[in-house]
């Protein structure tokens, strides 16, 4: 049963990120996004990963993919028509992400760690709360850090270009 | 005592050097200049004295430790620690050396103020003359074949620099250079030299050598190894075939600088060392044929030379060249006492006429072609009579000091050289009255060749020069009574006295043959002098014109001193230089061909395409191969700039890893 | 107090300093860049009080747990050699930093930081005794060399830039392997556990380990063939770079020969003796042949240092204690005195502009001071006695004698070339008449560039002199090394009591 | 149950679909998108193994994704709006100044 409800989450994410990558309209592709994302959470959902379900729609459902419709909206551009590759032949972009497919799919379906038994019904929001404001508490610490960063730097690199007035 | 005598000259340069040239007054530099060597002068002879009444044959003198003891290995397979004290050896040799170098020096430091007075950078030369002094009296002084050589390249360096004193003048800076690479070419053979006796022996002092040598520490092989090679650099040093080339060219330099270092001290330094390691010398039997036949053929060789030339001061460089070929067939022929004698009176005789020639230069105001001379006797009488002097000494007339060092040189070849040698040293005897006589009559007889204004402003020099003349003509016509033979009811008081430092010399004549020998030097000087009048006064010159028609193939060779500068230019220093382009080429086509190969996909990532692109095309085009081109072709396409390329590149990457992954893990 | 971490990171200190000065203070920036540069030339000379030169051990040793995981330590320590290359370094670039003050106009601040980092990283090469320690001081050097040549060199800055980084890159990641192979076997990367191990790699592993770090090494002297690098780098990078390039870089390549291959791989570095002795008598012959033809006074002088390396890594694979002492003083002579020919190039090139040899000539009349410092500085790289350059040579040269007296005879025929690119380099500048206009007239050197000489002039006289105390330093350490390739030998020295003094 | 295979395919599917968006898009915008399909792919495998091994740190690892997917999106974003304030296109093959 939960196995028949990840497959259709998988394959509308799938199916979503195909359609995000070959959309002309930037819009529409950030919609397809969405549904990639919302899809993804699903598939967590299905993992007994709650909580990253929940992150996953409220970050990125509710954070980026908005983010990213409000940056379409300013800079308002239709998708320039003509797709047009530079120099190198089309089989490369297609022989070398495939390639590390192959590879990495043989190297993970090769050395498939073997299931532990637990409890079924989800994994606890305490445990991982736990772990990771003890074991992981300083990486948490310094993502924190980042985040303060990212967030001065944007701010400073999007504001500064823009007190140059418009040129 | 005598670790004193070269103090002086040093404080005198460093005075002048650092100071003069911006602080002091002409009189303060002259003072300075004159002065250090002076003091110096009076401290040889004080030591000279100590030395005659003291009962040691040798004192040493350690400063300090040059370079502190490390291990090498010998021939023989043990190790000695390897150490280089800064010490000074006096002995009879190094009295006679330092005698020399600060009287003569004296003498042309005083004759310096006068001839070099209206010089602008008057300072700047009595800092080199006495920084020369100084390393000539490191270098007579050293007890070990390091400091020898400390002082051996600092009279080089300051030969350079005099030399090239007047540098604005190419030529003189050109003449500088290459005595410097010259003498550099003979350091090479000497520095093999110090390492064939370091490997042999584990020591360089000289008194060790010596000692070790007289011993029979080292084989005849190692001896003859150290000795032909040590006397490479002698040849160098030395001016004799076949690095003589540049003695001539030195004359560049300010006549007393000629005088000091082109004839009376540094040129002798060769002469001065074989002298000095005599034991090791002795052992070898070829290395003492090459000296002595290097020598005397140098002597007929440079004497040749000597005969054609119209510059004054190449006529003496030349016959310089010549005597200290004397010097080395004495040496050759195991009389070291002999060829210091000669390398003595020659420093009397070879700086009087020098600087007799610089008195006849500053007459003319500066000219220095005899075919522009003639007549001075009269307008320079002093002069004149002084170079007379020189003259004399120098062809072996009976009585003066060049006759009886020539007489002994020639007598021990006799007795002991190759016969050859003896019989060049004969002929060259002839050919240098000859020359010197020629120099005579052209210069201070005959109708006066030199233009109106020149004539008009002709003047004999100041006392300040002639005293220094008149002292050296005196030296130069007394000086040979130091070593009177016995022959001569002499004591042979000059060899006995150099006995301890240059050993005894074996061969013995019998009397009579000794004064055959010495009538036939002494004839042969004097046929030399007659040929030259026969020549050049009372016919004129016109057998000289008469022969050099005949010869005239002859003539232009020895007058083009043999073609051998052409070829050392031409075919030693342009193959050197050719050498050179050749390896630029290689360093920049090959090499940096590979590595632009090599690194072209990381080097196009580096955004110097236009340079790049002439370099990969040039690459190409000059033959690194079409591969290159091909290569670089395929890979400029990569770097387009375009971020997805380079993304792409980032996959491959991942690609590459991951394929390692897979077949490791 | 630990005084190499204080020595290592003072310039780092300083650096943070510039950073946080404002912009346009240009003076206060030169000012602060030269003080700290001065002061920690004079924490170095601090070293020399608590130093020993009685013992071949490594003294003012630090250690402190680095990267646990992996058994990396922050392990700094110093012998006699790297001693005085510490000194060399720290009073190069008080130097260097003293002759920028007018040569570098623009991005001064990012300059001085750049020449501070570049301090840190050449002072930790030479104190740090853990191989990645090293390893990570080796690197980080790289990226201040980087930009100085990149943004504040000559024409062609960039393409010397990227072609010094990828070559020196290059050979450092082919050590980097060689470590970790050391660090297989050993099982530490401590170089005094290594060396204190009394064992070796396996002899076959040798040979390759010993390759991989002589690549590296090799790139950075640089040997032939491996240095085409070396004149575009210093061609086109400012005065202060070429100094400290030719000065300090180019010494990171001999010492790590003899700090690790020497020691670490003795079986191997005697079976490449041979190849490494050819490729540096090569260098000595090939370089000085390539000098005398280059018209770029720089150009010149960066072939001359190729074939002066050359000479030292001669010395350090004669294996003679005599030799390997004459090599590790020959680089101390080769910074002061290649050093001191950069500056005066930087010195003319800051007055007429141009390199190139043939726009100068007859300069001596105008510019007599820097015509005698050229003058002794010229005569010290040919190697003069009494001079430094001498006693290096000297050393080297008897000291390889006993091996191999063919060597001894190439390599003499270096010297003899040497004067000769030299002489006619000084000939060519200095001499003649004073034709083109534009050196008439020239401004001799100005109270500041007199001091950035005089210490110079002062070391070239002092080693060659008494080169005492500085072969006193280096006496035990070198030793020491030579004990280990030679362990016979030495053991021949030993058992007879002190050698043979004749 | 979820087998773990089906997992390892649906994140590598989504990585190389993302890794396609990156290669052949020239919309700025488009391939910051690209690249969070990367990541989701990265997580999915990520709480795949975490619901495999019983184990939270999956999901804490995945929180550190989205954390610097978020970041990168922040940054990219900035990025994107300065360039086009310069240059009015965000067409990348406008954009290369690599090339110099």
């Amino acid at each position: 049963m939960t196995f028949a409800i990840f497959l259709l989450f998988a394959l509308m994410a799938v199916f979503s990120a195909v359609m995000v990558i070959t959309r002309t309209n930037a819009m529409h592709s950030v919609l397809y996004l969405a549904f990639t994302v919302l899809s993804v959470a699903g598939v967590f959902f299905t993992l007994q990963a709650e909580y990253l379900g929940a992150v996953q729609i409220l970050v990125y459902g509710g954070g980026i993919v908005v983010l990213y419709i409000f940056v379409i909206i300013i800079v308002n551009l239709d998708e320039v028509v003509a797709e047009r590759r530079k120099l190198v032949p089309k089989i490369f972009i297609f022989a070398w992400p495939s390639l590390l497919a192959l590879q990495v799919g043989t190297v993970v379906f090769l050395n498939r760690p073997a299931a532990r038994p637990g409890p079924e019904g989800g994994l606890e929001f305490r445990a991982l709360a736990e772990m990771l404001f003890t074991s992981y508490a300083l990486p948490f610490e310094i993502a924190a850090v980042l985040l303060l960063a990212v967030l001065i730097g944007a701010v400073f690199v999007a504001r500064r270009r823009l007190s140059r007035g418009p040129d | 005592m005598f670790a004193w005598i070269p103090l002086f000259p040093l404080l005198g340069a460093l005075a002048n050097g650092l100071l003069g040239i911006k602080f002091f007054s002409r009189k303060a530099v002259q003072a300075v200049g004159v002065g250090s060597v002076a003091l110096s002068f009076l401290a040889s002879a004080a030591s000279f004295v100590a030395l005659l009444r003291g009962s040691e044959d040798v004192l040493v003198a350690r400063l300090f430790s040059w370079i502190p003891p490390s291990l090498v290995p010998l021939a023989d397979g043990g190790t000695a620690a390897f150490a280089v004290d800064l010490a000074f050896r006096y002995d009879s040799l190094a009295a006679v050396m330092t005698l020399v170098v600060t009287g003569v020096g004296l003498l042309i430091h005083v004759y310096s103020v006068g001839y070099m007075a209206h010089d602008r950078s008057f300072a700047r030369f009595f800092a080199y003359l006495n920084l020369f002094t100084f390393a000539m009296l490191v270098l007579v002084l050293g007890a070990n074949l390091a400091v020898l050589f400390i002082g051996w390249e600092g009279v080089g360096l300051c030969s350079y620099l005099l030399i090239g004193f007047w540098f604005s003048k190419d030529a003189a800076a050109a003449a500088g250079k290459k005595a410097f690479l010259t003498n550099r070419v003979g350091d090479f053979g000497f520095i093999l030299g110090i390492g064939v006796l370091l490997f042999v022996l584990g020591t360089i002092d000289l008194g060790s050598i010596n000692r070790l040598a007289g011993e029979g520490a080292l084989t005849k092989g190692a001896a003859t190894a150290a000795a032909l090679l040590l006397f490479i650099g002698a040849t160098g040093k030395s001016a004799q075939i076949p690095l003589y080339t540049w003695l001539p060219d030195a004359m560049e330099g300010p006549t007393p600088v000629s005088a000091l270092i082109h004839a009376a001290t540094m040129v002798t330094a060769g002469v001065y060392m074989v002298a000095r390691l005599h034991a090791l010398f002795t052992l070898s039997g070829l290395a003492l044929d090459v000296i002595a036949l290097v020598g005397a053929g140098t002597a007929v060789y440079a004497a040749t030379m000597a005969l054609v030339q119209f510059d004054i001061k190449r006529v003496l460089a030349y016959s310089t060249i010549s005597q200290i070929g004397y010097m080395f067939l004495g040496l050759g022929s195991g009389a070291y006492a002999a060829g210091v004698f000669h390398l003595m009176t020659h420093a009397f005789f070879k700086a009087l006429l020098f600087l007799a020639a610089g008195s006849v230069i500053h007459a003319l105001s500066g000219e220095q072609d005899m075919r522009k001379m003639g007549g001075l006797r009269s307008r320079v009488p002093t002069t004149y009579r002084v170079f007379l002097v020189g003259a004399l000494a120098i062809s072996g007339v009976p009585g003066l000091s060049g006759f009886f060092s020539k007489d002994e040189i020639l007598a021990s070849a006799f007795a002991s050289g190759p016969t050859v040698a003896w019989a060049l040293g004969v002929l060259g005897a002839g050919m240098t009255a000859f020359y010197i006589f020629r120099l005579i009559f052209l210069t201070f007889f005959g109708p006066e060749r030199m233009d109106e204004a020149a004539r008009l402003r002709c003047h004999e020099s100041p006392p300040v020069m002639t005293v220094p003349l008149r002292i050296l003509a005196f030296l130069s016509a007394f000086g040979g009574f130091v070593g009177l033979p016995h022959l001569l009811g002499g004591g042979a008081w000059f060899g006995k006295f150099l006995e301890s430092s240059t050993g005894r010399h074996a061969g013995h004549l019998a009397a009579g043959t000794e004064a055959l020998l010495m009538a036939l030097s002494a004839g042969v000087g004097l046929a030399g002098i007659y040929g030259a009048y026969v020549v050049y006064v009372r016919k004129r010159g016109a057998p000289a014109f008469r022969l050099k028609e005949r010869f005239g193939a002859l003539h232009r060779l020895v007058f083009r001193k043999y073609f051998v500068d052409e070829f050392y230019d031409g075919i030693l220093v342009g193959g050197i230089l050719r050498l050179g382009r050749l390896a630029g080429g290689f360093d920049l086509k090959v090499i940096d061909g590979l590595v632009d190969g090599a690194a072209a996909l990381t080097r196009r990532l580096s955004k110097i395409s236009i340079f790049f692109d002439g370099r990969v095309v040039d690459g190409a085009v000059n033959g690194v191969g079409a591969v290159h081109r091909h290569a670089s072709r395929l890979l400029r396409r990569v770097q387009t700039g375009y971020v997805y390329n380079y993304a792409l590149a980032v996959v491959f990457g991942l690609v590459i890893i991951m394929a390692l992954v897979v077949t490791v893990f | 107090m630990p005084i190499l971490s204080l020595v290592t990171f003072f310039p780092l200190a300083g650096a943070v300093l510039l950073l946080a000065l404002p912009r346009g203070r240009g003076k206060a920036v030169k000012l602060t860049a030269n003080i700290v540069t001065g002061l920690e030339f004079a924490a170095t000379l601090l070293l020399l009080r608590g130093f020993d030169p009685g013992t071949a051990e490594m003294q003012f040793v630090e250690r402190a747990p680095w990267i646990k995981s992996a058994g990396i330590q922050y392990l700094l320590g110093l012998d006699g050699i790297s001693l005085l290359l510490v000194l060399l370094t720290s009073l190069l670039t008080f130097l260097a930093t003293l002759s920028s003050w007018k040569a570098v106009a623009h991005r001064l601040k990012e300059y001085y930081v750049f020449l501070l980092l570049l301090e840190v990283g050449m002072i930790g090469v030479f104190v740090s005794l853990d191989l990645i320690l090293f390893y990570v001081f080796w690197e980080i050097m790289l990226v201040p060399m980087y930009f100085l040549i990149g943004i504040w060199g000559g024409e062609r800055k960039l393409y010397a830039a990227i072609k010094f980084f990828l070559y020196t890159l290059f050979g450092s990641v082919m050590m980097l392997i060689g470590i970790l192979v050391v660090r297989g076997h050993y099982g530490t990367f401590d170089w005094t556990a290594m060396t204190g191990a009394g064992t070796f790699l396996p002899a076959a592993l040798q040979g390759w380990v010993f390759l991989a770090f002589a690549l590296g090494f090799a790139i950075k002297v640089p040997m032939f063939p491996f240095h085409t690098w070396l004149p575009d780098a210093h061609v086109e990078a400012p005065t202060a770079g070429s100094v400290i390039l030719a000065g300090v870089l180019l010494k990171m390549g001999t010492y790590g020969f003899v700090r690790f291959s020497l020691p670490l791989f003795p079986e191997a570095s005697r079976k490449f003796a041979p190849l490494m002795v050819g490729l540096a008598l090569t260098a000595i012959v090939y370089g000085a042949l390539v000098s005398l033809m280059q018209k770029d006074m720089k150009k010149l002088v960066a072939y001359s240092s190729v074939s002066h390396m050359g000479f030292v890594i001669l010395g350090l694979f004669a294996f003679t204690p005599l030799a390997v002492k004459g090599a590790v003083l020959q680089m101390i002579n080769h910074g002061i005195s290649t050093g001191a020919l950069f500056l005066i190039v930087g010195v003319l090139y800051e007055r007429r502009h141009t390199r190139l040899i043939a726009d100068f000539g007859g300069l001596s009349s105008r510019m007599p001071v820097t015509a005698a410092v050229f003058l002794v500085m010229a005569m010290s790289s040919i190697g003069l006695p009494g001079l430094n350059g001498f006693i290096g040579e000297f050393m080297i040269l008897m000291g390889v004698f006993p091996v191999n007296w063919v060597w001894t005879a190439v390599a003499g025929l270096g010297i003899v070339l040497g004067a000769g690119y030299m002489l006619w380099l000084y000939q060519r500048v200095m001499f003649g008449r004073l034709e083109s206009p534009a050196n008439a007239s020239l401004a001799d050197l100005s109270a500041r560039e007199f001091a950035t000489f005089f210490p110079l002039i002062v070391l070239a006289f002092w080693i060659g002199i008494f080169p005492k105390p500085f072969l006193a330093v280096i006496d035990k350490p070198v030793e020491k090394i030579v004990r280990i390739i030679h362990p016979e030998t030495a053991a021949a020295a030993v058992g007879s009591g002190p050698a043979e003094v004749r | 149950m979820v087998p773990i295979d089906a997992v390892f395919a649906l994140g590598i599917a989504l990585f190389v679909l993302g890794l396609f968006g990156v290669l052949f898009r020239k919309n700025l915008v488009v391939m910051l998108m690209s690249l969070e399909l990367v990541l989701n792919g990265l997580n999915v495998i990520l709480a795949g193994l975490g619901f495999h091994l019983r184990s939270p740190r999956g999901s804490i690892f995945a929180i550190f994704v989205i954390l610097m997917a978020v970041a990168e999106a922040a940054v990219g974003f900035a990025l994107i709006l300065s360039y086009f304030r310069q240059k009015k296109t965000y067409d990348i093959d406008k954009l290369n100044e690599l090339k110099g």
